[in-house]
C-alpha cells in the first residue's frame, strides 16, 4: 500500500475495530462468564469449537485482530520512520500471512478434535 | 532584589560557536513599563541589557502576525501574548525554540518545512469560472463556515506540537490541512476534488491520529482537528462514489 | 550579483500588490522583506477598507465622488485631489479583485460584501472581514503570490539605496539569517516599507515599523513629503497601545469620560464618535488633560472608556471577535461586560516618500507605495479604512507603471556593467558602515537613545504641539543624533544579529524624527493631525502646501509644493 | 546559509511535558495499549498453536503452565489494556463520524469512566481465576 493513498487502510482500521469489539466481547463472555469447567483444556475447547458460531468467532478473531494489530503497527512506524513504508508493509503482510496460516491450522486441529 | 526578578531560562544555540545547544538563565525584573510583562518584552529586556547576541523573531506584538510562536514553560505559546505571570513555574519561565523544527539560532527556527507543506495544498482560491463584474455572492452562513480556518496566523505552533508527523517532514501537518479545508469549505472554490486528492492520503489527513495537540497549542483557538475530520469524511464519501 | 528588472522592498499589501501587477505584466520581479510577508504590519489592520460599493442599507446612492469628497475633507484639504479621485474611483475594482482572489469578507444577508460606518464618512462604505480585515487581505494577497510563484527574499534588511545621477540602480541589503551584506541590482525599485510609528512612544504599530525605508530613501537624497502629519489613533488600549479598531465605534461603541459623559457631544455633535480621527483623538486628549479621564496622574497619562457593553455579546463576538480576544489576553477584561480603557496613540504616517499618482518618486527608477509613500491622498489626516485602500490602489498603479516603463527592455538578465560597478562601490561603503557600527567606542547605550527618542516624540511632537516643545524636541533629536555616533553593536554574530538590525534601524529613526520635528516646527498653522497650540486655526493663505524635506549634510532642507485642487475648494471642517 | 558547524539542531519538548492534555494522554495510552495487545496477540497465537507442535497434550501442558498468579496478573493487565483500547477506539470512531470533535476532553473522561465500570465488572472473573472461586458479583451466577 502506498502512502499516496491510505484512505482504505484507514477505513478498514475502523471497520475491523467495530467487528473486533463485537467478537472480543463474545470471546470474553464465552471464556469467563459461560459456566464451563474451571480450567481450559484441549477437549473442552475442542468440544466448544464444534459449534459453527464459535468457529466463526475464533477464526474471525484471528484474521481481523491480526489485520487491525499489524496495520496499527504500520501506522505507528510510519509516524517515526516515514520512508520505510514499502518494505515495512511487505514484512507485515508476510508476518500476518504466516500467523494466520499457523493459527488457522491450530484451529482446524481443535475442530477435528485430535 | 531577587524577589523583584524572575529567571528567564532561554534555549540557546549559536551556529557559529560550534558549542552544543543548552539553556541559559537570565534574571529579569518583573514589572514592565505598563505594569504587566509579556515574555516578548522580557526577551527584549535580555537583548537590550544582558545579551545582545540573543536571537528571536517578532513583529506585531499583538498576536496577529504569527512571528513569535515558542515553547514557553511546557506549552506552545506566542511570546507576545503570554504574560510572564502566567508562565512562571516557581520563579522560572522557560523559553525554547519551536520543537521539531530545525533551529537556526536560539529561538529562531527554520520555517522552511512548514512553508513547504503550506504551499503543497494550493493555498489560494481556485475558481474556474470567469470573475463576475462585482463580488461573488456568499451567504453569511457560508462565510461563517470558514471563519475559524481563515483566522489562522500561520505561526506553526500546531505544526510543531503535532506528534503525528513528529519525524516526518512530508506530513502536511495541522496548519496546512486547516488551510486546505479553508478552501474546501469556501463556497466560492471550485477545486474541491483536486484539494481532497492532495490531502486525502497518509501524508495528509490520514496521518492525523486525533490527538488534539494542535487544538491545545493554537493561540487563536482554532480547532484544526475539526477541519481534518471534515475532510476525512469528504474523502470517504468521494471514495464511495457519494455526492460531495 | 542578484538582479531582477523590478525589486520591491516590503512584503506588505502594497508591495505584494505591486509584485502581482509586475508579474502579471510578464516581468520578473522579486520582493525583499525584513520579515516573512505575512508578518508585515498590514496584517494588523482591523476595521476595514473603504470603497463606494453601495452595498449597505442606506448607502445605495454612495458614489466614488462622495468617497473622494469625504477623503479630501477628512484630509483638511491637504490631499492632492486628483490622486484622491484616482484612488476612490479604483476602490471598488480593488475590493472586488480581492474578493475574487478569495478574501473572506464579511457578508450581508443577500451575500454581498458587508459595509460598516467609519469615521468621517457620509455612508457606511467600509468593507470588512470581522475585525481582522488586514489579516484577511494580507493572507489572500500572499496566497496569490504563492500561486504565481513570486520570488521573495525573506528576512533581508535593506541598508541603503544606490542612486547615481538621479537614477536608482539597486540596493544593499543584510541577509539577517546569514549575516551577509549583499548587493541587489534592478532597473525599477519600489519602496513599500510602511510607516515610522515606532519613532514614537505609545504607538499602535508593529515593532518592525521603524521607518527604515523612509530613512534609506531620505539618505539617498529622495525628498520626504508632509512628514509632520502623524496620525494619532483615538483608541489604543491603555498600557500596551494595541489598536482598538475604529470599527468599535463604527458598530456603535461610545466614548465615555470619568464623569460618565459621552463627551464627543461637545466636540462633534453630529458625527459624535465617528468624527475623523484627528478630532476624536484631540477630544480624548483634552478630556484627559482637563482632568476628566480615568487614572489621572498615574503612570501612562490617564485614559477614557470605550464602552461596547450596550452592543451585546452576540454583536461583539460576531463583528469584533479580535478586539475581544485582545482585551481578554492583553488587558484581562471582557468588553462584553467591562468598558475598554483607551488613550490616543501614534498610528499612521501620512507623509512619506514624495511620489506622483503612479508612485514614481523624483528619482528615476524609484517608486513608492503604501504608508511609506505620500501621493498624497491622506493629506493632513487619513480617514479610517483608506490606508488598506491606499496600499492596493497605489501598489497596483506603481506595479503597472514600473512594468510599462520597462516594456520592450525587459530581456536583461543581469545588471548593466556600470550599475554593477557602482553597486559594488556602495557595497564597500555599506560594509564599512557596518564595521564602523561594530567597532564604535560604545560609550552610548542604544536602548537609552531609543527610549529617549520615543518619549521626546510622543511628548513634544504629539497631539498638541507648540513652538516651545517643538524647538526642544528638535534640539533633543539632534543631540541624540550626535550620541548615536558613539554606540557600538555589541554582538559580533553574523547569523541573526538583532543587535545590528536594531541599531541600524535606530540611526534611520533619528533621521526621520528630525524631519518630522522640523516640519512641524516650521508649519505655523493647525491642519488635520498637526495641531499647534500657538496657531490654532488652519491658514490656507500661507500653508495650503506640501512640505518637502531634502537631506543635506547640515540637516533637512525644507521647501514646499502646491496642493492639487480639482473640484473642491477648501472649506472649514465641521462634523 | 552561513556555514553551520552543527548539523540541524532541534529543540525538544519535555519528555513528559506539562502541556499534555486529555487528547495527548488518550493517544499515548491508545498507542501503548495497542502495541502491547499486538505483542500479546502474537504470543497468544503461538501458545494456542502448541497443538500444531504436540497435539492436545502439548496444549494442556501449556495451559497448566500458565495457571499461576503471574500469568493471571498479566491477563488482568491485558484486560485493562483491551478495555481502554476498545472504549477509546469508540471515542476515535465518534470523532470520525464528526461527533464530539469540539468536546474531546469530556469524551476522554467518559472513556475513563466507562472503562472503569467495565473493569469492576470484569474483575469478578479474574478474582475467580486467582482464588478459584468468584465472589457473587455477577448477578446471573
Amino acid at each position: 500500500m502506498s502512502t499516496r493513498e491510505g484512505s482504505w487502510a484507514w477505513i478498514l482500521q475502523r471497520l475491523t475495530a467495530v467487528l473486533l469489539l463485537a467478537l472480543l466481547g463474545a470471546h470474553f463472555f464465552v471464556l469467563h462468564f459461560v459456566p464451563s469447567e474451571t480450567y481450559i483444556t484441549f477437549s473442552g475447547v475442542a468440544a466448544r469449537l464444534q459449534g459453527v458460531l464459535f468457529w466463526v468467532i475464533d477464526f474471525g478473531l484471528l484474521v481481523i485482530s491480526l489485520y487491525h494489530g499489524l496495520n496499527g503497527v504500520r501506522a505507528v512506524a510510519l509516524d517515526y520512520w516515514p520512508r520505510v513504508d514499502r518494505s515495512l508493509s511487505l514484512a507485515l503482510i508476510i508476518i500476518g500471512l504466516i500467523a494466520t496460516l499457523y493459527g488457522g491450522r491450530a484451529l482446524t486441529v481443535f475442530i477435528r478434535g485430535m | 532584589m531577587p524577589e523583584d526578578t524572575f529567571a528567564l531560562r532561554i534555549f540557546r544555540f549559536d551556529p557559529e560557536s560550534g558549542k552544543d545547544p543548552g539553556y541559559q538563565d537570565f534574571q529579569v525584573p518583573r514589572g514592565g513599563r505598563s505594569g504587566g510583562l509579556t515574555v516578548l518584552e522580557a526577551l527584549f529586556y535580555v537583548l537590550e541589557h544582558q545579551d545582545p547576541g540573543l536571537a528571536f523573531r517578532y513583529s506585531c506584538r499583538e498576536a496577529i502576525c504569527g512571528s513569535c510562536a515558542m515553547y514557553i514553560s511546557g506549552e506552545w505559546k506566542l511570546a507576545c501574548q503570554t504574560q510572564v505571570g502566567h508562565a512562571l513555574e516557581g520563579n522560572v519561565v522557560t523559553v525554547s525554540a519551536l520543537p521539531h523544527l530545525p533551529v537556526i539560532k536560539d529561538l529562531v527556527v527554520d520555517m522552511e518545512p512548514f512553508w513547504r507543506n503550506y504551499e503543497k495544498v494550493k493555498p489560494y482560491l481556485i475558481n474556474d469560472g470567469p470573475p463576475p463584474e462585482k463580488e461573488r455572492l456568499q451567504s453569511p452562513e457560508d462565510r461563517k463556515g470558514i471563519q475559524e480556518m481563515a483566522d489562522c496566523i500561520l505561526c506553526a505552533a500546531c505544526h510543531s506540537a503535532c506528534p503525528s508527523g513528529i519525524a516526518n517532514e512530508d506530513y502536511l501537518g495541522p496548519a496546512a490541512l486547516t488551510k486546505a479545508y479553508r478552501f474546501v469549505a469556501d463556497s466560492r472554490d471550485t477545486a474541491r476534488e483536486e484539494r481532497l486528492t492532495l490531502v486525502g492520503n497518509e501524508q495528509g489527513i490520514f496521518r492525523c491520529h486525533t490527538i488534539f495537540n494542535c487544538v491545545t497549542s493554537c493561540p487563536k483557538g482554532i480547532n484544526q482537528t475539526y477541519s481534518i475530520q471534515q475532510m476525512k469524511k469528504l474523502v470517504m464519501k468521494r471514495n464511495l462514489g457519494l455526492q460531495l | 550579483m542578484i538582479y531582477h528588472p523590478v525589486l520591491i522592498v516590503g512584503g506588505g499589501l502594497a508591495g505584494l500588490r505591486a509584485a502581482i501587477a509586475v508579474h502579471d505584466a510578464g516581468l520578473d520581479c522579486a520582493v525583499i522583506s525584513r520579515v516573512h510577508p505575512v508578518r508585515s504590519h498590514s496584517v494588523a489592520a482591523q476595521g476595514g477598507i473603504n470603497a463606494a460599493l453601495g452595498n449597505a442599507e442606506g448607502a445605495r446612492d454612495d458614489t466614488w465622488e462622495k468617497h473622494a469628497y469625504d477623503t479630501i475633507k477628512g484630509s483638511d484639504f491637504l490631499a492632492d485631489q486628483d490622486a484622491v479621485e484616482r484612488m476612490t474611483r479604483e476602490a471598488p475594482a480593488r475590493v472586488y479583485e480581492m474578493e475574487h482572489w478569495g478574501c473572506p469578507f464579511s457578508r450581508l444577508a443577500d451575500g454581498r460584501i458587508a459595509q460598516r460606518p467609519f469615521g468621517g464618512a457620509g455612508y457606511p462604505r467600509t468593507c470588512y472581514a470581522a475585525d481582522k480585515t488586514g489579516h484577511a487581505l494580507l493572507h489572500t494577497m500572499w496566497e496569490q503570490c504563492v500561486k504565481r510563484g513570486i520570488r521573495t527574499y525573506q528576512e533581508f534588511l535593506v541598508l541603503s539605496l544606490t542612486v547615481r545621477e538621479g537614477r536608482a540602480l539597486g540596493l544593499i541589503a543584510l541577509n539577517i539569517l546569514t549575516g551577509e551584506i549583499v548587493p541587489l541590482a534592478a532597473d525599477r525599485i519600489l519602496f513599500a516599507t510602511g510607516g515610522a510609528g515606532r519613532i514614537f512612544g505609545r504607538s499602535t504599530n508593529a515593532l518592525i515599523n521603524t521607518g527604515s525605508g523612509l530613512a534609506i530613501a531620505y539618505q539617498a537624497e529622495v525628498p520626504l513629503k508632509d512628514m509632520e502629519f502623524i496620525q494619532f489613533h483615538p483608541t489604543a488600549l491603555f498600557g500596551t497601545n494595541i489598536l482598538m479598531t475604529e470599527g468599535c465605534r463604527g458598530e456603535g461603541g461610545y466614548l465615555v469620560n470619568a464623569e460618565g459623559n459621552r463627551f464627543m457631544e461637545k466636540y462633534a455633535s453630529k458625527a459624535m464618535e465617528l468624527a475623523p480621527r484627528d478630532i476624536v483623538a484631540r477630544s480624548i486628549q483634552t478630556e484627559i488633560n482637563e482632568g476628566r479621564g480615568f487614572g489621572k496622574g498615574g503612570a501612562g497619562g490617564g485614559y477614557i472608556h470605550l464602552d461596547l457593553r450596550h452592543l451585546g455579546a452576540k454583536k461583539i463576538k460576531e463583528r469584533l471577535p479580535g478586539i475581544r480576544d485582545i482585551c481578554l489576553n492583553f488587558a484581562g477584561i471582557d468588553p462584553i461586560d467591562t468598558p475598554i480603557p483607551v488613550q490616543p496613540g501614534q498610528h499612521y504616517t501620512m507623509g512619506g516618500i514624495d511620489t506622483d499618482v503612479t508612485g514614481a518618486a523624483p528619482v528615476e527608477g524609484l517608486y513608492a507605495a503604501g504608508e511609506c509613500a505620500c501621493v498624497s491622498v491622506h493629506g493632513a489626516n487619513r480617514l479610517g479604512g483608506n490606508s488598506l485602500l491606499d496600499t492596493m490602489v497605489f501598489g497596483k498603479l506603481a506595479g503597472d507603471a514600473m512594468a510599462e516603463s520597462l516594456a520592450g527592455n525587459a530581456n536583461r538578465t543581469e545588471p548593466a556593467p556600470e550599475a554593477r560597478t557602482l553597486l559594488e562601490e556602495d557595497l564597500r561603503k555599506t560594509r564599512d558602515r557596518a564595521h564602523r557600527l561594530m567597532a564604535g567606542d560604545g560609550t552610548e547605550d542604544p536602548s537609552a537613545i531609543r527610549d529617549r527618542l520615543k518619549d521626546v516624540m510622543i511628548e513634544k511632537v504629539g497631539i498638541f504641539r507648540d513652538r516651545g516643545t517643538l524647538t526642544e524636541a528638535l534640539a533633543e533629536v539632534r543631540e541624540l543624533k550626535e550620541r548615536v555616533a558613539h554606540i557600538k553593536v555589541r554582538s559580533q554574530a553574523r547569523v541573526f544579529n538583532l543587535d545590528l538590525v536594531t541599531n541600524v534601524e535606530l540611526e534611520g529613526m533619528l533621521e526621520v524624527a528630525e524631519v518630522i520635528a522640523l516640519g512641524a516646527l516650521q508649519r505655523e498653522e493647525s491642519r488635520g493631525s498637526h495641531y499647534r497650540l500657538d496657531f490654532t486655526s488652519r491658514n490656507d493663505a500661507d500653508w495650503l502646501k506640501h512640505t518637502l524635506a531634502h537631506r543635506t549634510p547640515e540637516g533637512p532642507q525644507l521647501d514646499y509644493s502646491p496642493v492639487a485642487i480639482t473640484h473642491y475648494q477648501p472649506v472649514e471642517r465641521k462634523y | 546559509m552561513y556555514p553551520l558547524k552543527h548539523s540541524p539542531v532541534r529543540a525538544n519538548p519535555d519528555l513528559l511535558p506539562r502541556h499534555y492534555r486529555q487528547g495527548m494522554w488518550a493517544w499515548i495510552l491508545h498507542r501503548l495499549t495497542g502495541l502491547g495487545i499486538v505483542l500479546f496477540l502474537l504470543m497468544h497465537i503461538w501458545e494456542i498453536s502448541s497443538v500444531n507442535r504436540g497435539g492436545g497434550a502439548a496444549f494442556n501442558e501449556t495451559m497448566n503452565a500458565l495457571r499461576n498468579p503471574l500469568a493471571a496478573f498479566g491477563e488482568l493487565v491485558l484486560f485493562i489494556a483491551v478495555l481502554y483500547h476498545g472504549i477509546n477506539g469508540i471515542r476515535l470512531i465518534l470523532f470520525d463520524l464528526g461527533i464530539g470533535v469540539r468536546r474531546q476532553r469530556a469524551l476522554f473522561w467518559g472513556v475513563l469512566v466507562v472503562s472503569g465500570a467495565l473493569l469492576a465488572l470484569g474483575l469478578s472473573a479474574f478474582l475467580r481465576l486467582i482464588f478459584g472461586t468468584a465472589p457473587a458479583l455477577v448477578p446471573w451466577r
